[in-house]
């Protein structure tokens, strides 16, 4: 069969997962592989990040789903959790340490300090969420969030990534 | 059952043979299908010792672990490792490019030499060397080569410090695990490996020399940076040591080796402590993996009990007591050994 | 003796490998939630006063309402109540200030959205809500209209109570009065309509009995081919 | 018959070995970057090594490896990089001083014609010599009975050597 290439704005990759479905299937095995393994690595400023430990601790145990394993540098996080308001101060470090980290990345926003700058969205030093300056895919508001709540966030974002929605940036 | 895996390879030669080929080169497919099988081996069974380290804590901390892909969860590690083959490989643009690159590989290469020469069974290694031990102990001093390649590749100074420190950390604590070996060398009177466990017939070498298994473990648990001497890679204070720059599958060759560095030295240690291959009933590579296990446990139970301590009382700790005890331990062996002979016990 | 602590800690760590676990596996099972857990802020329309006191209590700016002066009585008409969530301290300032009761907190904690417009709830004025009022604010707009009700609602019971009675005045075959109250009591609409006729216009009733009649007929007539075929 | 496959084999491995370790020498001297020198300078170790086990001199191998390769050479490196002070890579340029490469021209030319003259000049045994089963307990009987006075006077003198550089290093306090 001649490969008609009417639409010229289809790239090579839809046009292999057109014709291919052996591309469609490892990106499935892969968003499979993906949404059970995310590794955080947790950026916060004091409350939500209470909640970040206890839902690592024995009660709510994260290791459940397999998040478990937090990670100190961006380079090996697959997850970015910004717990806590970002003042102006803090912005460089947070948008360095997306652009370290490898893709796919994914960031929550977990907190109302987070999701919009929260009581202090208002203020001369603090930015009114974090999505002014990075991307961001799942909003857990809250105050703070419980480790519940994170957890229903990070499997909403589970979901998310296993219907093949990342982002290239 | 215990004869298994040696018939199988005698036969695969003798198969082999009869194809036409020379001895010579049956022997040395042989070799690469032991290889072969060693590293499928090791790849798999890290891949379940993963999962057991994270069930471990788990436990250790009254939590649930990964319960949720498969059966208790043993197929979380996989997941990590799918995400991991897939995830973006970055190098640093300063980064020194050929020496950040070849790290890993050179470190799982060193990594995976180490089982040449542990016996897995009754005639079952891949070479029968007469100095196994001295090779697998110079053999362990090559890793440190592969984390300053590690190290210094990164141009990252958390990356130099952890190099840095693991250095400092593994040529000190190879002495005093050079020398608690030495006395179970003494007594066997032999380097070989298979020797080692031919000697603990009747009494494992756990029982005559207590103070240079201690000191052994302690010194193990040195080497391969695992907690509570795990300061190379101390997350809190140097985010990852010398591991910081590495993204995806070059971290996770690091991540594997160091797995792999676990299973030798426990099996080492299974082979000259524990009896090695030798128990009653079941066939010896049963033996051998239990007691290797076992050893892991044991290690997994320690670095979940202690919080990591500080760099100079380790580095003090090695020149200052285990030093001194092994060597003490080496006299006290030498000593026991001229009694033996003087009362004519052996 | 040194050394004794670390035995210690490994027999700590052992009592707690064999212990029970206490993690709450919270998809599978929910969690037990105190009574004066505050999850999700929610709002009560009908309640509302539109008094302005939970806007006016909110240090953040959460609440917000949009109310319209009607023309016949004094009272704001509420439109709509917003409450942007992503900016609530959950303070209970405003619950505590309410004085109708309108505002309280539930225990729903799952509030992850992927968007952060959807974090943001408008209530809009429920419609029924206008009917009721529009029925309260004007009782008896037209007295004869409701005499006209309270007969056809009278006609519509002795039609359920007694048809052939009533029908036998329009219809003159046996059947086809049969055939109607069967219709009647399986159809509440085909009684409405025909009680509200019977009062209105008895002709133009006896009418449409006959056409509902004719209807049936073919219906069944219909249905039985159907079923030989 | 000359059992050719065994020969070809051994001879491979010889080749293998032997260009590794030449490679790594070639590469300590003409790498521009000093670490890029060190490292290879533990190839060449390693190669060393190899060799020594090709020769059925296992004990001596894994001494190589455990001391030169994994010992020696990390001090260099560490030297190395303590002392730096400027980027690593333009530090092992070659010298601009003709006087230097005459002398080290020299030398290398001396060397080259002794190692060559050595190599031609010896009767090489035809056959491999059967290598020593105990190669360790002769060593031991050796080192621990013959030559015990000279190997502990080694030592003496490495264990004063120590010292001496640790008194070089920290100072001595005056009192």
């Amino acid at each position: 069969m001649v490969l008609e290439t009417k639409n010229d704005q289809l790239n090579d990759v839809e046009e292999l997962a057109g014709n291919n479905i052996l591309v469609t299937t490892f990106e499935k095995l892969w968003n499979w592989g993906r949404s059970w393994s995310f590794w955080p690595l947790n950026y916060g400023c004091n409350c939500c990040p209470i909640e970040v430990m206890a839902a690592g601790a024995g009660r709510f145990d994260q290791a459940r789903f397999g998040y478990e394993v937090v990670r100190a540098v961006p380079r090996q996080a697959d997850l970015l959790t910004v717990a806590g308001p970002i003042t102006l101060k803090m912005k460089p470090a947070i948008e360095r340490v997306w652009a370290q980290m490898p893709e796919p990345k994914w960031v929550i926003a977990m907190g109302n300090c987070a999701v919009s700058g929260g009581p202090f969205k208002d203020g001369y030093s603090v930015l009114p969420g974090v999505d002014s300056i990075i991307p961001v895919d799942v909003y857990i508001p809250g105050c703070p969030v419980r480790p519940e709540a994170l957890f229903h966030g990070m499997l909403e974002l589970k979901k998310k990534v296993q219907q093949g929605e990342y982002r290239r940036s | 059952m215990e004869h298994l895996f040696t018939n199988l390879a005698t036969a695969l030669t003798g198969w082999m043979i009869t194809l036409g080929l020379s001895p010579v080169w049956a022997d040395v497919i042989l070799l690469l299908v032991k290889w072969i099988i060693i590293i499928t081996i090791i790849t798999l069974n890290i891949i379940i010792l993963i999962w057991l380290e994270r069930k471990v804590s788990a436990f250790f901390q009254e939590r649930l672990g990964p319960n949720r892909l498969g059966p208790f969860g043993i197929f979380q590690t996989i997941a990590d490792a799918i995400k991991l083959l897939t995830k973006e490989d970055i190098v640093p643009s300063a980064a020194d490019k050929l020496i950040f690159k070849t790290a890993p590989m050179f470190f799982i290469v060193v990594a995976v030499m180490l089982y040449t020469v542990i016996p897995m069974g009754q005639g079952m290694e891949v070479i029968n060397l007469n100095i196994g031990l001295l090779f697998f102990i110079s053999m362990g001093s090559l890793s440190t080569i592969a984390l300053l390649m590690a190290g210094w590749g990164s141009d990252n100074k958390w990356s130099l410090m952890g190099a840095v420190r693991s250095v400092a950390q593994m040529i000190s604590y190879e002495i005093p695990l050079a020398f608690s070996l030495l006395g179970v060398v003494m007594i066997s009177g032999s380097l070989n490996l298979q020797d080692i466990v031919a000697a603990q017939d009747n009494i494992w070498f756990v029982i005559l020399q207590p103070i240079a298994f201690l000191t052994y473990f302690i010194a193990a648990t040195a080497e391969l940076n695992r907690g509570p001497f795990d300061m190379p890679e101390a997350e809190q204070e140097l985010t990852g040591g010398a591991y910081t720059e590495y993204t995806g599958m070059r971290w996770a060759l690091f991540f594997l080796a160091e797995y792999t560095n676990l299973v030798a030295v426990s099996a080492l240690m299974a082979t000259v402590f524990l009896g090695g291959w030798q128990g009653p009933w079941l066939p010896s590579w049963l033996w051998i993996i239990i007691k290797t296990y076992g050893v892991i446990l044991v290690f997994f139970w320690v670095k979940w009990t202690f919080p990591r301590i500080r760099m100079d009382h380790l580095m003090s700790f090695s020149w200052k007591v285990l030093v001194p005890v092994s060597l003490g331990n080496i006299l006290l062996t030498g000593a026991g050994i001229y009694f033996c002979q003087w009362m004519g016990w052996c | 003796m040194n050394g004794q602590g670390l035995i210690k800690g490994l027999g700590i760590t052992l009592k707690h490998f064999f212990q029970k676990e206490i993690t709450e596996q919270y998809p599978d099972v929910m969690p037990e939630l105190a009574t004066r857990f505050r999850g999700c802020l929610q709002f009560e329309f009908e309640k509302c006063i539109a008094c302005g006191i939970c806007v006016n209590s909110c240090p953040n700016n959460v609440l917000s309402f949009e109310t319209e002066k009607s023309e016949n009585s004094k009272k704001k008409k509420l439109l709509s109540y917003t409450i942007d969530f992503q900016y609530c301290m959950f303070c209970n300032l405003c619950v505590e200030g309410c004085p109708k009761d309108c505002l309280h907190f539930d225990h729903d904690f799952e509030l992850s959205t992927f968007s952060r417009d959807d974090i943001k709830r408008v209530y809009l004025r429920p419609a029924e809500m206008d009917e009721e009022k529009e029925a309260d604010a004007a009782p008896v707009q037209d007295e004869q209209e409701s005499k006209e009700q309270k007969q056809i609602d009278a006609m519509l019971k002795a039609l359920q109570k007694n048809p052939q009675k009533i029908l036998a005045k329009m219809l003159e075959q046996e059947e086809d009065i049969g055939i109607l109250s069967e219709l009647m009591q399986s159809n509440e609409k085909t009684a409405g309509k025909i009680a509200e006729l019977l009062v209105k216009d008895k002709e133009k009733a006896a009418k449409v009995a006959a056409g509902f009649v004719t209807k049936e007929k073919k219906n069944r007539l219909q249905a039985e081919k159907g079923g030989e075929e | 018959m000359f059992e050719f496959s065994a020969f070809s084999l051994y001879d491979a491995a010889f080749l293998a070995i032997g260009g590794v370790t030449i490679l790594g020498a070639l590469g300590v001297v003409l790498f521009r970057n000093i670490i890029y020198s060190a490292l290879s300078l533990v190839f060449t170790m390693l190669g060393v090594a190899a060799i020594y086990f090709q020769l059925n001199a296992g004990f001596l191998g894994a001494i190589q490896i455990l001391v030169y390769a994994g010992a020696i050479s990390v001090l260099i490196i560490f030297a190395v990089m303590l002392l730096m002070n400027k980027e690593a890579r333009r530090t092992n340029l070659p010298t601009t001083r003709t006087k230097a490469w005459f002398a080290g021209g020299t030398i290398t030319v001396m060397m080259l014609a002794s190692i060559i003259a050595a190599v031609g000049f010896s009767e090489w045994p035809k056959t491999a010599l059967q290598g020593v089963d105990n190669s360790v307990g002769m060593l031991a009987e050796l080192m621990l009975g013959d030559y015990v006075i000279a190997f502990e006077a080694a030592a003496i003198l490495l264990l004063v050597a120590v010292i001496g550089a640790i008194i070089l290093a920290k100072g001595v306090e005056n009192k």
